[in-house]
């Protein structure tokens, strides 16, 4: 039998003005279960709570039921005063007789008998009420930072910092990512390797940061706190341990024809390769694609050349297994395959080049040491255009319908540079909008047009035609003069979209974690939680979220690895004791639960079950794990079998709130 | 074809392909055939048929089917393929203890049509060139074919088999269907109508269940109106909610889920168009959220298991047609 | 239609915990008035709102049902929200296609700073249930108030 | 209007016991005191909170007590579970009484008895029990023999010990599935006990407990040399009506609500094996 | 014989109707006729007989037993039913006479039902004699002659006239109370028709159908026969057949809580239902193989075993109509048989 207490609150005058307290103490009084029925003044002064828990005390109260002010109020104040007097806390509920009654209404007589059904609700609904505990999960004080361009670097470096072990993944072989690949940055012009590169060495000699490079994540089990990562170590062929990096391989290696992906492929490497001067580790991979031993093991040079005898053709993949307590996403970007694009004549003619190909080419460490020259004929361009928004802002099915955000700024960069460095040439910039909304960004742009004399033209580049004689046709519109151009240029520059990497999808489904359409992350909150995604112990850091510029995303990344630390700080997590749960009797594995579940709370087991005719049956049933589930229920309405409810706000208990307000 | 689908089950029972088939049993008249699992050659030369009768769903069968040892060989009808897709996509049936060969479908017969016409005492049903020679006691008697077929024929959807292993016959296509019709013309009415057509309808409820049993969606352990925690559940229609209620859950938990085989109304015995409430669900996940054939595919997200950003408001009940 | 000048309507008001319900308190906060028609059931997320309760509250004798959640987009878990959207408008949909009034049943997005509109929107709902009169083709007739 | 045996009537909890950490006993009586109907030891009763649920329960006092009915109830569903929160004072409906009793002033009648009891399944026995000591000259020798899992699970241990076992004019042997500390008597499955203490195959035997103990028990009576016909069981199933008509209780042509739920094993053995 | 001419048979409806309730079996909808309460201009259904039996009224589908209210610890029990008022059904074909016959040794034994006896002692039956029996019809097997059918009175169409024979003290009443539209005829045209009716019921498919092998001795026979897996196998587990079946009686309790107090309702069930024997603490038949046996094991051999070999159908053929899988006790009966 029930034994529920009832305590409504006066709130000074605030309640008893217009809800006769004593009419509803009486009233509640009455109610099935109900065995006393008090008020007072403040039910949260210390003299209240002590009323409370005097009462559970003497009563051997089963329930507790406090009219007063908002749950969002004092639920907590009242729940831990049921815990103190040894009443689960979970026994607790709060009817709302303050704000949604008597500040709202005027008549005494309605107020009260709104309040008393409100009272009633309670009632029925702390009757049904079961003790809840809040589960503790340990925390693994390591975090796992996914992907190691300058966002993976930073947040690496931050949650190391704090005191915590971390690990960079990172696919390809060396850290870096695409700033590695990048020549100045804007606004202030500064050289990318030279504030890049300090840091990929820092990251390399924390003692609390392990880099795992040409590594991939394969697999992600487990839940905020304690995840258990299987990481992919691709055969680089190569003893990492032993390799010195002195490169005497990637120079005698006979193959030499293979497409430099660091020079976007504007240039040579050899099979054998580090991919660049600084990389992190400095550590040469060989490319099973080109290596002649490896294809036909017939070769060796590299062997035969190391001294230090780091060549091992016989390397096969590793997988490592690691516990994490933390989860940091920094997947970068790419920019977008022009394939679709033939109108700009990408494929065709080799100076029809991307933004970030034109970082190689002008880069000191490129395939022309920095001289810019194109790609055909390694002539000196006099006329270069700029096309923005290339797959941006797009409505068709070939881009993308977001705005890129770092575009506009590295085209006034690109254009900057040039008339800096080679005052003879012409470049123009066919924009739709400029966007420079960022410290310093608009001054820059200005200088571009003002003091550099670039020319902006708003309009649409319509198509691109390489002609016999090496020049390129660049036929646009200016909508602001409202005439068609043709301009005879040298190089076309295209301001490709940027895409989240591939392999961030296949990630988001390990994680569990939510993407938009787009491939982005999502966050948890797109204004109070921007770093964190839905699922719990997963960050995101960079442009894995959406684009950014180089301070942006450092920003981010540190502010993903303050949460990261925030949650590896401590021991264990407390979780939601109201969270959603599976009647494995009722439930019949359909998926419904898991589809909709945005935590990714909800697994399938194939259980096996004991029938009541002693034969057994296995079945696929639906299991949740209560330290990732938040508890919003959206699970228990796409159950059409029942088996999901929700602690704290079960079917009943809601159900019986309902019947008591409708009585 | 009835000939052709026993040799080829007689030939994967012999060569050990499959252990055991479902199909349909002959019955003691013209149309009463019951779905039934063959295990030899013998049973099936004796009882096996499929004949414009055989309208009767087996794919749920299929559910317990596949949670027993070998492998059955399941003879699908488009319509059926489309269940049995869904429950493949639901985790309920084992597609690898499956084989299916998709055979070609309707238009069934309803006997309830014909006996409708007054026709009694039926002995045996011939379809000679889409008129129906029915002998019966009493004389024989001849009624057009396409005025004795199954509701859920008339509105054929498609002819198409979503899932086969082999065909026996050709396979069809996605018919463009006029499957809506119903739906539309009450939508049309007032809200008086309305109200009056489903009770007048449901009031004939006996709460037999044979339309939540024959559903290829409900396949739940325990439904929730025969678990008595799940505080909705009831046994009879003991006041007009209850038939409103039972109704009503029943569709919006196979929305997005059912495929519009139609079972429902045809197993009726009191002729409740129940096809029409999952319909409407169906007709209202098309327009506002895009075409979706339940069991088309076994990969796509059911509606109401995903969203879009854009969708549009509860309101759009308020704006359309009249109150 | 018949207006019954005393007639008092018993509403259900689901209200998600984040926004919805925390509107409501601020609707109280500023001695925003609406009738005590509405009665209000906290609820996790609009998207724990179950059609069965929906209807258990008809059967019961709510005369109307009005769910409130965060704005798209704003759920606390993300998509809650926009998953009640679909479930509602497919049952709403079929409550009229039962012929059941429509205005009996409303889905409403109210954040946690929109107070004034919470206490409009219930006084507007309470007004439309009041005209449409006591539900009678969803109720059950064993539940009628003697 | 006459009354209709599916319309119950009021009971009032007077006194609840906890027999065991499962088992509570509850004392019933009619709102104007006494009891609410006669009954004979072995019949039953449908005991209801309405709203909550209805179950038939066997009446586990004696007809020679004239004051209250009494029904020791184990805690198992939904119903039991809410009778077994109830407070004295609290009313509940009972109708009956339902079924057949025990022949206890038919074949039982100078017979020498062995009551053979598991757990609960002492509970309809108890009621026999307490009536032959009542009666006592009209019956030979009397010998109980009752076994639970621990000591804590012996219903009315309390009154074995007090009153039964105080009584010379009948036997009680008491075992418990294992050793505990504070038992000195018997430890054994209660088949077993049966075989080592070998009762007389004279005696007529009155068996109840669960399924698998009657199995044994039965399979030990006949090895001691007993027939079917001088043992006596008690059964239950789902029953809704305790009438007969609607349809649930039946095993082969036999409603256990009406023509049970005492059998004798060899009218079981006619049945067909489905309970 | 009394009868009536059939041009006269509305008005004598309006007479009775006047007077008390009367029921007539009339179309709902093409093929499916129904009972329902007569109202000037309702006409009698053409079909053979309604989709639900006639046993709606006397054993309705949910009635409501008793109310209870409950305040604090104290339970008040509440006796609602009213006195039943006089009825007629007309129209009754002879298969569901006889099922009330089956129904009245269920309800009327001892505890004697009074829900049922009061409703029965108020109803009179009037039933109509075959003439154009179905294929699924196969009540002879029962020994039922559907052209003299039972009830209170017996009614007899030659195509012209209706004949009216009192079977009872309350038919003979019912039959008084008429008499001024009733006149003297000879029955030479009727013996015509009756003739020619049991010749069809000799030719119809399942006129060899014999209950020889079924009764309350074949109970160990049939138990354990390996056909019932057979049988059941495509059972759906649905209540069609018993709920339109006119002897069908199993019933459930339930409590509904109306928010002001509890209703106690009896409604039909069926053994069919997978829940129909689930206990707190298991349920001895799990399978539906034993839920399909004991509907028919019930019928065949259990029923005649406990009422003088009386079976529990009468062959009225609804069930080999309805089952959405067409399983029925046709195939039933003869699958057991056929050694």
């Amino acid at each position: 039998m029930q034994r529920i207490g009832v305590f409504v609150c006066h709130c000074g005058t605030n309640i008893a003005a217009t809800v006769d307290v004593k009419a509803v103490a009486e009233a509640l009084g009455h109610e099935a279960g109900v065995v006393i029925a008090q008020d007072y003044q403040y039910m949260c002064s210390e003299s209240g709570q002590e009323l409370v828990k005097s009462a559970i005390r003497e009563q051997k109260l089963t329930g507790v039921v406090i009219c007063s002010c908002s749950p969002r109020m004092h639920e907590n104040t009242f729940r831990k005063a049921a815990a103190s007097a040894g009443l689960n806390p979970y026994l607790v509920e709060v009817a709302n007789i303050r704000e949604q009654c008597s500040w709202i209404h005027k008549d005494i007589a309605t107020a009260t008998e709104k309040a008393i059904i409100l009272g009633k609700a309670a009632v029925a609904k702390v009757a049904l009420n079961t003790p809840l505990t809040s589960m503790e999960s340990p925390v693994v004080k390591r975090a796992l930072v996914i992907g190691g361009g300058i966002a993976g670097i930073q947040t690496a470096l931050d949650i190391a910092e704090a005191g915590f072990d971390v690990d960079i993944v990172e696919k390809n072989p060396t850290i870096g990512g695409k700033m590695a690949q990048i020549d100045k940055t804007f606004p202030t012009l500064d050289c990318a390797a030279c504030i890049l590169t300090p840091k990929m060495v820092e990251a390399s000699q924390n003692e609390r940061i392990t880099i795992h490079s040409f590594s991939e994540v394969e697999d992600v089990k487990g839940f905020v706190g304690n995840f258990t990562v299987k990481i992919k170590k691709k055969a680089r062929f190569v003893d990492e341990t032993k390799c010195t990096g002195c490169g005497l391989c990637t120079e005698k290696c006979p193959m030499k024809k293979v497409p430099n992906e660091f020079n976007m492929g504007l240039d040579n490497r050899s099979a054998i390769y580090i991919p660049f001067a600084q990389a992190v580790p400095k550590v040469a991979t060989i490319d099973p694609n080109y290596c002649m031993m490896l294809k036909t093991g017939k070769c060796g040079v590299c062997s035969k050349v190391c001294s230090a005898g780091a060549i091992d053709y016989k390397q096969q993949d590793t997988i490592i297994e690691q516990q994490y307590g933390a989860i940091v996403v920094a997947t970068g970007f790419n920019p977008i395959k022009l394939d679709k694009y033939d109108e700009f004549a990408y494929n065709q003619c080799p100076d029809v080049v991307t933004s970030l190909e034109l970082e190689r080419l002008m880069n000191a460490a490129g395939p022309n040491g920095g001289t810019l020259l194109r790609p055909s004929d390694k002539t000196h361009p006099h006329t270069i255009v700029f096309v923005q928004c290339v797959g941006s802002r797009c409505d068709d099915e070939k881009g993308k319908p977001y705005c890129s955000k770092i575009c506009c700024m590295y085209t006034a960069k690109h254009a900057m540079l040039i008339r800096e460095k080679y005052p003879d040439t012409e470049v123009y910039v066919f924009y739709i909008d400029v966007r420079t909304p960022g410290k310093n960004f608009d001054e820059f742009y200005r200088r571009a047009v003002e003091q550099y004399n670039v020319h902006y033209i708003k309009g649409m580049v319509g198509k691109v035609t390489p002609k016999s004689d090496g020049k390129i046709d660049v036929q646009a519109s200016d909508l602001l003069a409202n005439e068609q151009l043709h301009i005879n240029a040298d190089m076309v520059v295209l301001a490709a979209a940027i895409e989240p990497d591939k392999t961030a999808r296949p990630l988001a489904t390990m994680l569990t974690t939510q993407m938009d359409t787009n491939d982005f992350f999502t966050e948890a909150h797109p204004k109070l939680r921007p770093v964190e995604s839905a699922t719990a112990g997963i960050f995101l850091s960079g442009a894995c979220q959406g684009p950014k510029d180089i301070p942006e995303t450092v920003a981010q990344g540190s502010a993903a690895a303050a949460k990261a630390i925030g949650l590896l700080c401590k021991n264990s997590i407390t979780c939601n004791p109201c969270t959603a749960h599976s009647d494995e009797l009722m439930c019949n594995g359909c998926s419904s639960c898991e589809k909709v579940c945005p935590y990714g709370a909800i697994t399938y087991i194939d259980k096996e079950f004991r029938m009541p005719d002693r034969t057994t049956k296995i079945r696929r049933v639906a299991s949740v794990n209560p330290a990732v589930c938040q508890g919003c229920g959206a699970c228990t309405v796409a159950c059409p079998s029942g088996a999901m409810d929700l602690s704290g706000f079960s079917n009943s208990q809601i159900m019986a709130e309902v019947d008591a307000i409708c009585k | 074809m009835q000939e052709a689908m026993i040799k080829r089950a007689k030939e994967l029972l012999a060569d050990g392909s499959v252990d055991r088939v479902i199909g349909w049993k002959r019955g003691e008249f013209a149309y009463d055939i019951t779905p039934a699992v063959f295990t030899t050659a013998e049973e099936l030369d004796r009882d096996f048929v499929c004949d414009d009768f055989t309208a009767a769903n087996v794919s749920k069968y299929l559910v317990k089917e596949t949670q027993k040892e070998g492998k059955i060989l399941a003879f699908l009808k488009p319509c059926d393929t489309y269940s049995f897709n869904q429950l493949v996509k639901e985790h309920r049936i084992d597609r690898e203890k499956v084989y299916v060969i998709g055979i070609e479908g309707g238009p069934k017969l309803d006997i309830e049509k014909i006996k409708a016409k007054g026709i009694t005492g039926i002995l045996s049903v011939k379809n000679e060139d889409y008129t129906l020679k029915i002998e019966t006691i009493y004389g024989t008697q001849t009624m057009p074919f396409y005025e004795a077929i199954l509701g859920k024929c008339a509105s054929c959807k498609s002819k198409k088999h979503v899932v086969f292993d082999e065909l026996i016959g050709e396979d069809g296509d996605v018919l463009d269907s006029n499957r809506f019709e119903m739906v539309e013309k009450l939508e049309n009415m007032t809200a008086q109508e309305r109200f009056d057509f489903w009770r007048d309808q449901l009031s004939k409820c006996i709460r037999c269940n044979a339309c939540r049993n024959v559903c290829p969606a409900c396949t739940c352990e325990n439904c929730v109106f025969d678990n008595p925690k799940s505080g909705i559940d009831n046994k009879a229609p003991a006041d007009s909610f209850e038939e409103n209620m039972f109704h009503i859950i029943r569709a919006f938990h196979v929305a997005g889920r059912c495929t519009d085989c139609g079972e429902c109304s045809r197993v009726c015995p009191q002729h409740i168009p129940l096809h029409l409430l999952n319909r409407k669900f169906i007709k209202d996940i098309n327009e506002l959220y895009g075409e979706y054939q339940a069991g088309a595919d076994t990969t796509s997200r059911a509606p109401l298991n995903t969203y879009d950003k854009n969708d549009c408001e509860p309101s759009v009940v308020h704006e359309r047609g009249v109150e | 239609m018949q207006v019954n000048e005393n007639f008092e309507p018993v509403i259900v008001a689901f209200c998600c915990n984040w926004c919805s319900y925390a509107g409501a308190d601020l609707s109280g906060t500023n001695r925003l008035n609406y009738p005590t028609n509405v009665k209000i059931i906290r609820v996790p997320c609009s998207c724990r709102v179950n059609p069965m309760f929906i209807l258990r509250a008809f059967q019961k004798g709510a005369d109307g049902v009005i769910i409130c959640g965060c704005h798209p987009g704003d759920c606390h878990y993300t998509s809650g929200n926009y998953f009640t959207r679909r479930r509602i408008t497919l049952l709403y949909s079929m409550l009229d296609f039962l012929g059941i009034e429509r205005n009996r049943t409303r889905l409403e997005w109210v954040s946690a700073a929109e107070g004034a509109k919470f206490a409009a929107t219930m006084q507007q709902f309470t007004e439309d249930v009041k005209a449409l009169g006591p539900n009678r083709r969803l109720e059950d007739l064993r539940c009628r108030k003697q | 209007m006459n009354n209709d045996t599916l319309i119950p009537k009021i009971g009032v909890v007077t006194d609840i016991r906890q027999d065991t950490p499962d088992v509570k006993t509850f004392r019933v009586v009619a709102p104007e005191g006494g009891k609410v109907f006669e009954h004979m030891p072995g019949q039953c009763a449908m005991l209801s909170i309405p709203g909550v649920g209805e179950a038939m329960f066997s009446i586990t006092s004696s007809p020679t007590n004239k004051e209250f009915m009494e029904f020791s109830i184990k805690k198992c569903g939904c119903l039991t579970e809410w009778l077994h929160a109830m407070e004295v004072g609290q009313q509940i409906t009972i109708r009956g009484p339902y079924g057949n009793a025990f022949p206890v002033e038919g074949d039982l009648r100078g017979k020498d008895l062995l009551f053979i009891a598991g757990g609960i399944g002492l509970a309809p026995l108890r009621s026999v029990i307490n009536y032959v000591r009542d009666n006592r000259a009209n019956y030979g020798d009397v010998q109980v023999i009752y076994g639970s899992r621990s000591k804590d699970d012996l219903v009315d241990y309390q009154e074995i010990i007090d009153e039964w076992m105080a009584d010379p004019n009948i036997e009680v042997n008491l075992t418990i599935d294992n050793a505990q500390e504070g038992w000195d008597g018997h430890v054994g499955f209660v088949p077993n006990y049966v075989k080592e203490l070998a009762p007389s195959t004279s005696k007529t035997v009155l068996v109840c407990g669960p399924p698998i103990m009657i199995k044994f028990t039965l399979a030990g009576l006949k090895e001691l040399g007993f027939t079917e016909t001088q043992v006596y069981t008690t059964m239950e199933l789902r029953m809704k009506c305790g009438v007969g008509k609607c349809g649930r209780c039946n095993i082969g042509n036999k409603y256990v609500c009406k023509d049970g739920p005492v059998f004798r094993f060899d009218q079981l053995g006619e049945l067909p094996d489905e309970y | 014989m009394q009868k009536i001419s059939k041009s006269r048979l509305y008005e004598l409806f309006d007479a009775i109707a006047a007077k008390q309730s009367l029921y007539i079996p009339t179309d709902r909808e093409a093929g499916a006729a129904e009972y329902r309460k007569y109202e000037s201009g309702m006409k009698l259904t053409k079909e053979l007989n309604t989709v639900r039996s006639a046993k709606d009224f006397f054993f309705p589908q949910t009635e409501n037993l008793a109310d209870f209210k409950i305040e604090g610890k104290t339970i008040e029990v509440r006796d609602i039913r009213e006195e039943c008022e006089d009825f007629v059904i007309f129209g009754v074909r002879a298969c569901d006479a006889r099922s009330f016959t089956i129904l009245d040794k269920v309800f009327l034994c001892e505890p004697v039902d009074s829900f049922y006896k009061n409703r029965r002692d108020h109803g009179t039956v009037i039933t109509m004699a075959c003439t154009r029996p179905a294929e699924t019809c196969f009540c002879k097997t029962f020994g039922i002659d559907p052209t003299v059918p039972g009830g209170d009175v017996s009614c007899f169409d030659d195509g012209e006239s209706i004949f009216f024979l009192a079977n009872t003290e309350k038919g003979e009443r019912f039959v008084e109370s008429i008499s001024s539209f009733l006149e003297d005829g000879d029955t030479d045209r009727l013996m015509e028709v009756q003739t020619r009716a049991r010749e069809i019921m000799d030719k119809l498919p399942l006129a060899k159908l014999s209950t020889e092998n079924f009764g309350g001795d074949k109970l160990n026979e049939y138990f354990n026969s390996d056909k019932w897996a057979e049988l059941s196998e495509a059972c759906l587990g649905c209540g069609t057949c018993t709920f339109v079946c006119p002897t069908c009686q199993c019933y459930d309790i339930k409590d509904f809580n109306t928010g002001h107090g509890i209703k106690r309702f009896r409604c039909w069930d069926s053994c069919m239902y997978s829940d129909f024997t689930k206990m707190a603490h298991g349920n001895p038949r799990l399978t539906q193989l034993e839920r399909f046996r004991q509907r028919f094991m019930h019928k065949l051999v259990y029923f005649p075993a406990n009422n003088d070999g009386e079976f529990g159908c009468v062959g009225c053929g609804r069930c080999l109509a309805k089952c959405p899988i067409s399983m029925n006790i046709v195939k039933v009966m003869k699958a057991l048989e056929a050694k």
